[in-house]
């Protein structure tokens, strides 16, 4: 579904992206590891179009994208929830999801079952997102991008700062949303245990180089936990 | 050196340059017909064209850089009061020269300046003579109306007096005034209607600049006609009512010292050349719809005069064309033999007395029997009696 | 625990070595260089400073002052202020009304009153009018009045914590609000024409070239000494936390410090320096009258800083002398053109130059150093974080540019 | 002097009732040149035996369409020359000068006219007729008055003769008529009857009738002051309308998108110019008839022509800024000194003038001393349906979600497949164009100029704060509010004081509310 | 001004005069009951107790964010605070640090000072720190520039003009730098670190500020499990000679910390225990832990 190859990605001078490769599979969840500053954020951007790469292809859904602008990515069928939530503070919860759907016809209707999946949201349709607590927030933007039911979810460490139930609920979510195998979903997570329960591959990076990969079932084995940590 | 430099000091940008720009192009076009008939004393004029910006203190800088840079001889510029009294130090100092050509409150006579606009009493005296007038209509009660800065706050002043003088009782005028750009005149006009019902009322306008639209237009739908409240203004002629829709302020009146609709064969030459300069030059507005004033006839009176006496004194040295000026004529536009006063470095004026027609010009309704000469010094003002009538330092 | 790890950087000096002698190089030039030059060379000399050219340096400089006074509150501190004007106008008025004092029974009405006030009537001074015979009170005035007016105004805005555009809005209101009432004759400044035609300082007449010199050192000394005196602020760890203000106004609160003492401090000087530019201004230019307090006059002291470059102390100056330069010599030049001129070099400026005129000289010292091809890359990655889209970033620089991050991780 | 002449003319038009005869030369020539109290007599002569000429040329003087040389008098009728007296066609001489008439000729003519339509059958015409004879009363006229209302079957012309010959009978030397007249006139309740007895006041000798005047203006001052009130609040509500236009533009690009929008008085600006276009469009290519359509016209003109510029600025210059606000400020500083500069090139830097259609001149009289002028009433509508549309579009569009999403997150929402970039331009050009549309709408009541944006600049940004920057609702709360307060304190301290007062209560305003009228509360506020 | 109203105006400051003096009274009332036992400005925690709120309230429009919710901090504990999200823990913190007003209620620190009559930065001075959920650092200065403003030193305006670092406060700001892991990172803005980086960063701060009370809002999200272990590790180490109050969703991590646990929900205090306690309490598991 999407294929990245060989990008490379600077700020102010400093190489941060140095020769990132990877793919990840329709109906499969990508999990991305690695720690604080290695480079996760800039590289989910950089496939959002949000930062552009100096050199290196992203193809998806097999045309190449890394030309395109975030808008067209998203057309396309790509999904972002970003770190630190991003929702729109001043829109209420309901235009929040609204804006989700922005490149679908008008009349599209927030699909119901979001509401079953984050019933606070339900509850709060009418207040200003900015207003929600922070976990709340997360729980939005992670509604937002499953409005449109994109092609390819990218989520930036999606659980920062939500309780613990409802990251539960978010593992069911994600494991269902890649099981009905229409989806292909990058995760970025720091929360070790819910990342390898979840992952089908995974990838850690370490100084924006991506030095370990595999199948999710092997993690244990690898020893993916200790390259984390070091 | 063969050419004589001449300084123009008028706004182009700012909130003046409505009114101002106008007059460096009515100084460009005498520059022009001057050196097509030779110059003066064989050489050509140059024009130095600066732009002060509406902005006071630049106007000093700007003469200072004309006198001491460019050498101009002579300097043509300044509309707002302020304005000249910003460059008037400098103009001592350097001892320049500068032809001032708008009406003003007086209060003021320097050796270095030439007003070649009207003082109090060659405009806003004749205009309440005539109001109280039968013809005029008799008016008993006074609105004196202004923008709130000096020289109306001035006119105003003398005024009052002169209307106290011929018995208008205190509670009979009623003085307004607005900030500079009001474009809100809404109550104002609804106070004027209602001091109005209290007798026989006439309005004395000393608003400046751009509120004259807002006012007039709100006089015109309000409708306050002409003939049950008459407005004079000092401050709008051609050019101000450009901008208006007259047809419901026919009636209205202006003084002024010159009118474009005055009939006579030095005007008529006078419109036609500025027409054809406008369209020459393109200017724009004047290209399509050729307008003249009284700022501009006094200026044009102006650097004519000045030219007669460089010619006289054989020499642009400031005292020696100083002392040419005195008692110098030219035709005016307005149909009379011009001359610069012999003392006060002020024009006799005929002073006119128009109301607006539904084309945006002047009917002359009434005029002076002849020229007026100048009273810088008001005598309605205290102490003005012991002031000399001629320029101190100036060696008489 | 040991701490050998990190070297912490250590307090730099006042001025670097370079800075120093550029510093004296200028007092030299704005204390003995221009005197001779204006006063001893001859006129017809090429090495010859016109006395126009002089009036034009002392004023700009004075303009200067302002700049580097709204750099401190708004380059340092996050405040932009549109009624700096008004306190350059009232240390303007301060002084003009002892030069109106000084003028005597030299006046069109002979008379101890000033003119205006012989002219409305007036029999004897109005109470404000009470110490302007003192040139030590006016001197004090000059420092007390915006001084006194910014704290009051400062200390009820701040406490509110009014912030941002409220807070520009409201100092905009300030100044308007001031200027229609100088405009007024009953207020007792002269009404619009404000005082002018001044005769002497100190018993001393103004329109010889001494004095002129002396105006023009005077201001300079004072331009270069407030320069000292804020970067040495700026340098201080007020200066940091005006700073941290400006970026994190809450978390500067949740560490302790209380913001309002900060803001009132750094908005008093600055007011008051603009008062001291104000003084210098009005026996130079020989006028001041309420137009000074204009609304289009404080914008413009803020886009004297911006050109320049916010929040370095040097920019701001140069941003004054490069505006104010270019103005006068325009408007000469091309009089009918210059607003073309002026307003494509504010626009040029804010697109291509977005830390200023000082900015970009950085941006090219740092060039030199380090000549790294990442850089455009990042410039456009940064543009594209602001919301613009790649394809349209290419002749830009990023926004942040010149703030270089300085020890980058490998 | 005047009335005296007027008395003395329709006496002798009464001693010769019936007897019209026709006009000839002479009087034309009499009545069109000379001085004006014998032009005056001429004329009142000529009235009291016109016949149908007589009242054209009457008509064609009161139009200024008249011209005269040493012997003769013309008529002048689309640019071609008449003879007044046999209607025949001439060659106009060149030296034929216009007849001037100053105000005083102009009363005079049309107390003439009155008088001629006092007998004619169209109700309006005497009704009319009756007006203009109330204001220059006489006793003289009497019986004129008394016959027209012996004739009269129209009551409310009937009521209004009756005033007039109260009026008329004020000056009377009868003492018992003026007592009489002074108290019946005291419930006309109108200004001009407040003149009309004020002017009696001051002349007149017998204390019993002076009080009965007093007595008659004061309950006249009693009726006016409702009139008063309505004028002041009516004025607030028009200048806050116009504060209002002048504001909602810039709660789009200044209040939803962050640009310190310095430009915005010039895109109010090529408004009115847009107007001005189109007025003289009008004016050349379409019949007279339809001028006064010019302004629906100019209406999208206006609105397009703002948003079109709008969207170059943004296209070319504010979108790289986003983010930046102070940037924006010195950007479009820059943009505003240059269109000031470009239209002084263009149209010159003196005023255009912008005619009110004949629909929107004049005013609707709603109490004898409340005239609601048209041009205010059809702003004040004007602005209330560009608030509507504006509100509809922000708050209820997709377009509108889309505006405020991306204004307040770029990057995400063009994450969430929103083009931004068009979005904005659209955002920009939609603030840039109801600028224009205020430009239009103030083209009416102010000054087209170079310097038109400069006098709102200031005005409209403190709207927009006061009202909390965002807050749609808050602005237009803030500009009636201030607009009210303004015309309020206006009316007892000036309007200088008013406008420094209201700066003050903008000042103290701010302190109680830091964030405007709608201040955002909470945590969204500070997001 | 008119005399009167002057008199008037003199008046109501001799009265606002008094009123300050009466609350410094009963600050340094402390001085008075607790028989000279500590120094002025020092905490009165002679009561046991460092954080007292009672029956505090807040609602937003009609929303009640926080009912009625009592809670007491000893002095040392380490305290942790759980609960579903929304529950109104960061709105507790914004109570405590000055930020929100609460509609009722009682907040002391220490057993003398009233919280609600003191600012932000009052609060903050009485020894009061705070770290965001949202990590907010000084983005346009460096590392080492937001490290030294949050140095515990006199914060008045005099003192910051006059301030240089001395080497004890440039040792313990090293110490900081070595603490965080960000020694490589003097110099670089602070605007330029990751998420992570910036948590760091702020605890740091925190660390410089060296409060009595420290308030931390889920301090290890986004942070890896190694980089929260050693978060545990300063954090454990901290106890005793500070109060802590700490905010978190990662089980784990509070239970490598964690003596008392608090579950808020509703904005009240829902259960209260050691960690295994609250685990089990089957409405901790339905509102929050889930099963
Ligand atoms: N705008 C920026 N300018 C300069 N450097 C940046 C910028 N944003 C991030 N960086 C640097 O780039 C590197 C990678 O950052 P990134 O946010 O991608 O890390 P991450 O892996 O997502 O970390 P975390 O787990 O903390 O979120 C870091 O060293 C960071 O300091
Ligand atoms: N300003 C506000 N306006 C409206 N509701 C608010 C406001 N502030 C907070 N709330 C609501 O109050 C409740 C408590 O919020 P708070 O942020 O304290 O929760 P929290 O316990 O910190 O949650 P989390 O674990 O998700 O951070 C939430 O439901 C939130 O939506
Ligand atoms: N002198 C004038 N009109 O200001
Ligand atoms: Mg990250
Ligand atoms: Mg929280």
């Amino acid at each position: 579904m999407l294929s990245v190859k060989n990008i490379h990605q600077y700020y102010g001078g400093s190489h941060i992206l140095r020769d990132v490769s990877f793919e990840a599979r329709l109906g499969k969840v990508t999990v991305l590891l690695g720690r604080n500053g290695v480079g996760k954020t800039t590289l989910l951007k950089s496939l959002m179009g949000l930062v552009p790469i100096k050199s290196g292809s992203i193809e998806f859904d097999g045309a190449p994208i890394q030309k395109k602008t975030p808008y067209e990515r998203a057309r396309a069928g790509m999904g972002f929830v970003p770190q630190g939530r991003e929702i729109f503070a001043r829109l209420t919860v309901e235009e929040n999801l609204r804006m989700g759907l922005a490149y679908k016809s008008g009349g599209t209707p927030i699909p119901p079952e979001l509401y079953e999946l984050f019933p606070v949201l339900k509850q709060m349709l009418n207040r200003r997102g900015g207003d929600l607590s922070g976990g709340q927030q997360q729980q939005l933007a992670i509604a937002r991008a499953l409005a449109p039911k994109p092609k390819l979810l990218i989520l930036d460490e999606p659980t920062e700062g939500i309780q613990p139930s409802i990251i539960k609920d978010i593992g069911r979510v994600i494991r269902m949303l890649a099981d009905r195998g229409d989806m292909a979903i990058v995760l970025c997570e720091q929360y070790y245990d819910f990342a390898q329960e979840l992952a089908d591959d995974y990838l850690v990076m370490e100084r924006g180089e991506v030095i370990a990969r595999g199948l999710g079932k092997d993690m244990e084995a690898q020893g993916v936990r200790q390259l984390v940590a070091i | 050196q063969d050419t004589i430099k001449v300084g123009i000091l008028h706004s182009l940008s700012g909130t003046m340059a409505i009114s101002e720009t106008v007059l460096k192009d009515t100084v460009l076009m005498a520059i022009d017909d001057i050196n097509a008939k030779g110059g003066v004393l064989g050489k050509k004029l140059e024009p130095v064209v600066v732009d002060p910006a509406s902005n006071w203190p630049l106007f000093a800088e700007k003469t200072k850089q004309l006198l001491g840079q460019d050498k101009v001889s002579v300097i043509f510029g300044c509309w707002t009061s302020v304005s000249r009294k910003s460059v008037l130090p400098v103009l001592e100092e350097m001892n320049g020269l500068l032809f001032y050509p708008v009406q003003y409150e007086g209060e003021e006579l320097s050796k270095n300046v030439f007003y070649t606009g009207a003082a109090p009493n060659q405009q806003a005296i004749p205009a309440v003579d005539y109001l109280m007038s039968k013809e005029g209509g008799g008016a008993k009660r006074w609105v004196l109306l202004g923008t709130d800065y000096v020289y109306p706050r001035t006119t105003n002043k003398i005024l009052r007096a002169y209307l106290k003088s011929k018995g208008v009782k205190e509670s009979d005028i009623d003085e307004k005034y607005t900030p500079f750009g009001h474009s809100d005149y809404q109550t104002i006009v609804a106070d004027i209607k209602k001091f109005s019902a209290g007798g026989k009322t006439a309005v004395v306008s000393t608003i400046n600049g751009d509120s004259n639209v807002p006012f007039y237009k709100e006089l015109g739908n309000a409708g306050l006609k002409a003939k049950d409240v008459p407005v004079v203004a000092f401050s709008v002629g051609e050019e101000e009512l450009r901008g208006v829709d007259t047809k419901p302020l026919v009636g209205h009146l202006a003084a002024w010292n010159y009118f474009m609709s005055l009939k006579n064969p030095t005007n008529t030459a006078f419109i036609k050349q500025w027409s054809d300069y406008a369209k020459a030059k393109n200017i724009p507005g004047h290209k399509d719809k050729p307008l003249t004033n009284d700022p501009m006839e006094a200026t044009w009176i102006g650097i004519h005069m000045w030219k007669q006496a460089v010619e006289k004194a054989k020499s642009t040295d400031t005292d020696k064309v100083i002392a040419a000026m005195a008692g110098q004529t030219f035709n005016a536009p307005s149909g009379i033999v011009s001359k610069m006063d012999e003392k006060n470095h002020h024009l006799h004026k005929s002073v006119f007395i128009g109301e607006i027609k539904a084309d945006g010009q002047f009917n002359v309704v009434w005029k002076t029997p002849g020229p007026v000469r100048a009273k810088p010094w008001s005598p309605f003002i205290e102490g003005n009696d012991k002031k000399p009538d001629y320029p101190s330092g100036k060696s008489m | 625990m040991s701490n050998s790890a990190a070297v912490l950087p250590s307090k730099g000096p006042l001025l670097s070595g370079k800075g120093w002698t550029v510093f004296f190089v200028a007092l030299i030039a704005v204390c003995a260089l221009a005197p001779v030059l204006n006063i001893m060379v001859p006129a017809g000399s090429a090495l010859h400073m016109s006395d126009y050219a002089v009036a034009l340096v002392g004023k700009i400089m004075c303009y200067a002052i302002c700049a580097l006074a709204m750099d401190l509150i708004w380059g340092y501190t996050g405040i932009l202020s549109l009624g700096h004007g008004m306190f350059f106008a009232l240390g303007g008025y301060m002084m003009g009304m002892y030069l109106m004092r000084q003028i005597g029974r030299d006046g069109n009405y002979k008379s101890d009153l000033p003119d205006f006030m012989v002219f409305l009537d007036w029999k004897t001074l109005p109470w404000h009018w009470t110490f302007s015979d003192s040139f030590v009170a006016t001197l004090v005035l000059i420092v007390a009045v915006p001084g006194l007016i910014a704290f009051v105004f400062g200390f009820f805005a701040f406490r509110s914590r009014i912030k941002g555009v409220y807070f520009s809005i409201i100092t905009q209101a300030m100044t308007f609000a001031a200027m229609l009432l100088f405009f007024r004759n009953e207020t007792g400044f002269g009404g619009n024409n404000g005082f002018t035609d001044f005769k002497r300082i100190l018993g001393i007449p103004i329109q010889t070239q001494e004095m002129r010199m002396t105006l023009f050192a005077l201001t300079g000394l004072t331009l270069l000494g407030f320069f000292l005196f804020s970067k040495w602020l700026i340098g201080s760890k007020f200066g940091r936390v005006l700073q941290a203000i400006r970026d994190a106004e809450t978390r500067v609160m949740f560490s302790g410090y209380n913001p309002l003492g900060y803001k009132l401090t750094i908005w008093v000087i600055s007011a008051i320096m603009c008062g001291v530019a104000g003084a210098l201004y009005v026996p130079q230019v020989g006028i001041i009258n309420p137009g000074e307090m204009s609304a289009a006059n404080s914008i413009e002291i803020a886009i004297w800083a911006a050109v320049g470059g916010r929040a370095t102390l040097i920019g701001p100056i140069i941003g004054a002398f490069i505006v104010n330069g270019a103005k006068s010599w325009l408007t000469v030049a091309y009089p009918e053109y210059w607003l073309y001129f002026l307003g494509a070099l504010f626009i040029a400026v804010t697109l291509f130059l977005p830390d200023g005129i000082v900015g970009l000289v950085r941006k090219w010292m740092a060039r030199a150093k380090a000549p790294s091809e990442g850089r455009r890359e990042a410039r456009r990655s940064m543009a594209v974080e602001q919301g613009v889209e790649p394809a349209a970033v290419a002749p830009t620089p990023p926004p942040l540019a010149g703030v270089e991050p300085k020890g980058a991780r490998a | 002097m005047l009335r005296t002449l007027l008395s003395s003319a329709l006496a002798a038009c009464l001693l010769v009732t019936g007897v019209a005869h026709a006009l000839t030369a002479d009087e034309a020539k009499a009545i069109a040149s000379g001085e004006s109290e014998a032009r005056i007599a001429a004329l009142n002569k000529a009235v009291a035996t016109a016949d149908d000429k007589t009242a054209a040329f009457i008509q064609a003087m009161s139009d200024d369409a008249v011209k005269f040389t040493a012997d003769k008098v013309f008529v002048i009728k689309d640019d071609k020359a008449f003879d007044p007296v046999t209607g025949a066609e001439q060659k106009l001489p060149d030296d034929a000068e216009d007849v001037v008439n100053n105000n005083m000729m102009r009363g005079a003519l049309d107390a003439a006219q009155a008088a001629l339509k006092l007998t004619s059958k169209d109700d309006a015409v005497r009704a009319e007729a009756a007006q203009a004879l109330f204001k220059e009363p006489d006793e003289s006229r009497l019986p004129l008055v008394e016959k027209a209302l012996a004739a009269e079957a129209n009551p409310k012309i009937k009521a209004q003769l009756e005033l007039v010959r109260a009026a008329s009978m004020l000056s009377s030397t009868d003492k018992d008529k003026r007592l009489a007249a002074a108290s019946d006139l005291g419930a006309s309740r109108s200004p001009e009857t407040k003149l009309l007895l004020n002017q009696r006041l001051a002349d007149e000798t017998e204390a019993d009738v002076k009080a009965a005047i007093a007595a008659s203006i004061r309950s006249i001052d009693g009726s006016l002051v409702w009139g008063d009130r309505i004028n002041a609040i009516f004025s607030g509500i028009s200048l806050g309308s116009v504060l209002l236009l002048a504001a909602l533009g810039l709660a789009i690009t200044y209040g939803l998108m962050g640009v310190i929008n310095m430009a915005h008085g010039e895109l109010m600006m090529i408004g009115a110019y847009a107007t001005y276009v189109m007025q003289g469009i009008f004016q050349r290519y379409f019949p007279e008839s339809a001028f006064g359509w010019y302004l629906v016209a100019a209406i999208p003109v206006a609105f397009l022509a703002s948003a079109l510029v709008g969207a170059v600025l943004e296209r070319g210059v504010i979108r790289f800024l986003y983010g930046r606000p102070l940037e924006t400020l010195l950007a479009t500083w820059g943009i505003s000194l240059m269109l000031q500069q470009l239209v002084r090139s263009l149209f010159g830097a003196q005023n255009v003038g912008v005619e009110n259609p004949s629909w929107m001149s004049g005013g609707l009289t709603m109490l004898s001393n409340v005239v609601l002028p048209w041009n205010r009433i059809c702003i004040i509508i004007f602005a209330g349906l560009v608030l509507l549309a504006m509100g509809w579009l922000i708050g209820r569009t997709r377009l509108g979600l889309f505006v405020r999403g991306v204004t307040q997150n770029r990057p995400i929402a063009s994450c969430m497949g929103v083009n931004t970039a068009r979005i904005d331009t659209y955002a920009f050009a939609l603030g840039s164009g109801i600028a224009g549309l205020a430009g239009c709408a103030l083209s009416q009541i102010g000054n087209v100029g170079p310097d038109l944006g400069q006098s709102y600049i200031v005005d409209s940004f403190m709207v927009v704060v006061m009202g909390g920057v965002g807050q749609l609702a808050g602005t237009v709360y803030a500009a009636m509010g201030l607009g009210i307060l303004n015309k309020f304190i206006e009316g007892w301290a000036g309007a200088v004081l008013a406008k420094i007062a209201v700066l003050v209560f903008i000042i103290i305003f701010i302190q109680k509310r830091p964030q405007g009228i709608f201040a955002m509360k909470g945590r969204s506020a500070e997001a | 001004m008119t005399p009167d109203l002057m008199e008037a105006g003199a008046e109501r400051v001799a009265r606002h005069a008094h009123h300050i003096d009466q609350a410094l009274q009963t600050e340094s009332g402390g001085r008075a009951a607790g028989y000279g036992r500590h120094a002025t400005g020092e905490v009165d925690v002679t009561h046991g107790r460092i954080l007292y709120l009672e029956d505090v309230s807040v609602s937003f429009d009609g929303f009640k964010a926080i009912n009625k919710l009592s809670l007491d901090i000893a002095p040392g504990e380490l305290r942790c605070i759980i609960g579903p999200n929304g529950a109104g823990k960061t709105t507790m913190m914004d109570i405590i640090t000055g930020k929100t007003r609460p509609d009722e209620g009682t907040v002391f620190f220490g057993s003398t000072i009233d919280l609600l009559r003191h600012k932000e930065a009052e609060i903050a001075q009485l020894g009061i720190g705070r770290k965001f959920q949202k990590p907010t650092v000084f983005e346009h200065l460096t590392v080492f520039e937001n490290l030294e403003l949050a140095l515990k030193t006199d914060k008045g305006v005099k003192a910051s003009m006059m301030f240089r670092l001395d080497s004890a406060q440039a040792d313990r700001l090293a110490e900081v730098l070595h603490t965080i892991h960000l020694e490589d990172s003097v110099l670089r803005l602070a605007g330029n670190l990751s998420h992570g980086q910036k948590q760091w960063l702020e605890i740091g701060m925190l660390l410089m500020q060296d409060p009595k009370l420290l308030l931390l809002d889920e301090p290890v999200a986004g942070m890896t499990d190694e980089e929260t272990a050693r978060t545990a590790e300063l954090f454990l180490s901290l106890k005793g000679k500070h109060s802590l109050m700490v905010v978190e969703h990662d089980m784990s991590f509070i239970r490598t910390i964690s003596e008392i646990v608090t579950v808020l929900c509703d904005g009240a205090v829902l259960a209260q225990g050691t960690l295994d306690e609250v685990q089990a309490d089957e409405r901790v598991i339905e509102v929050y832990l889930g099963r």
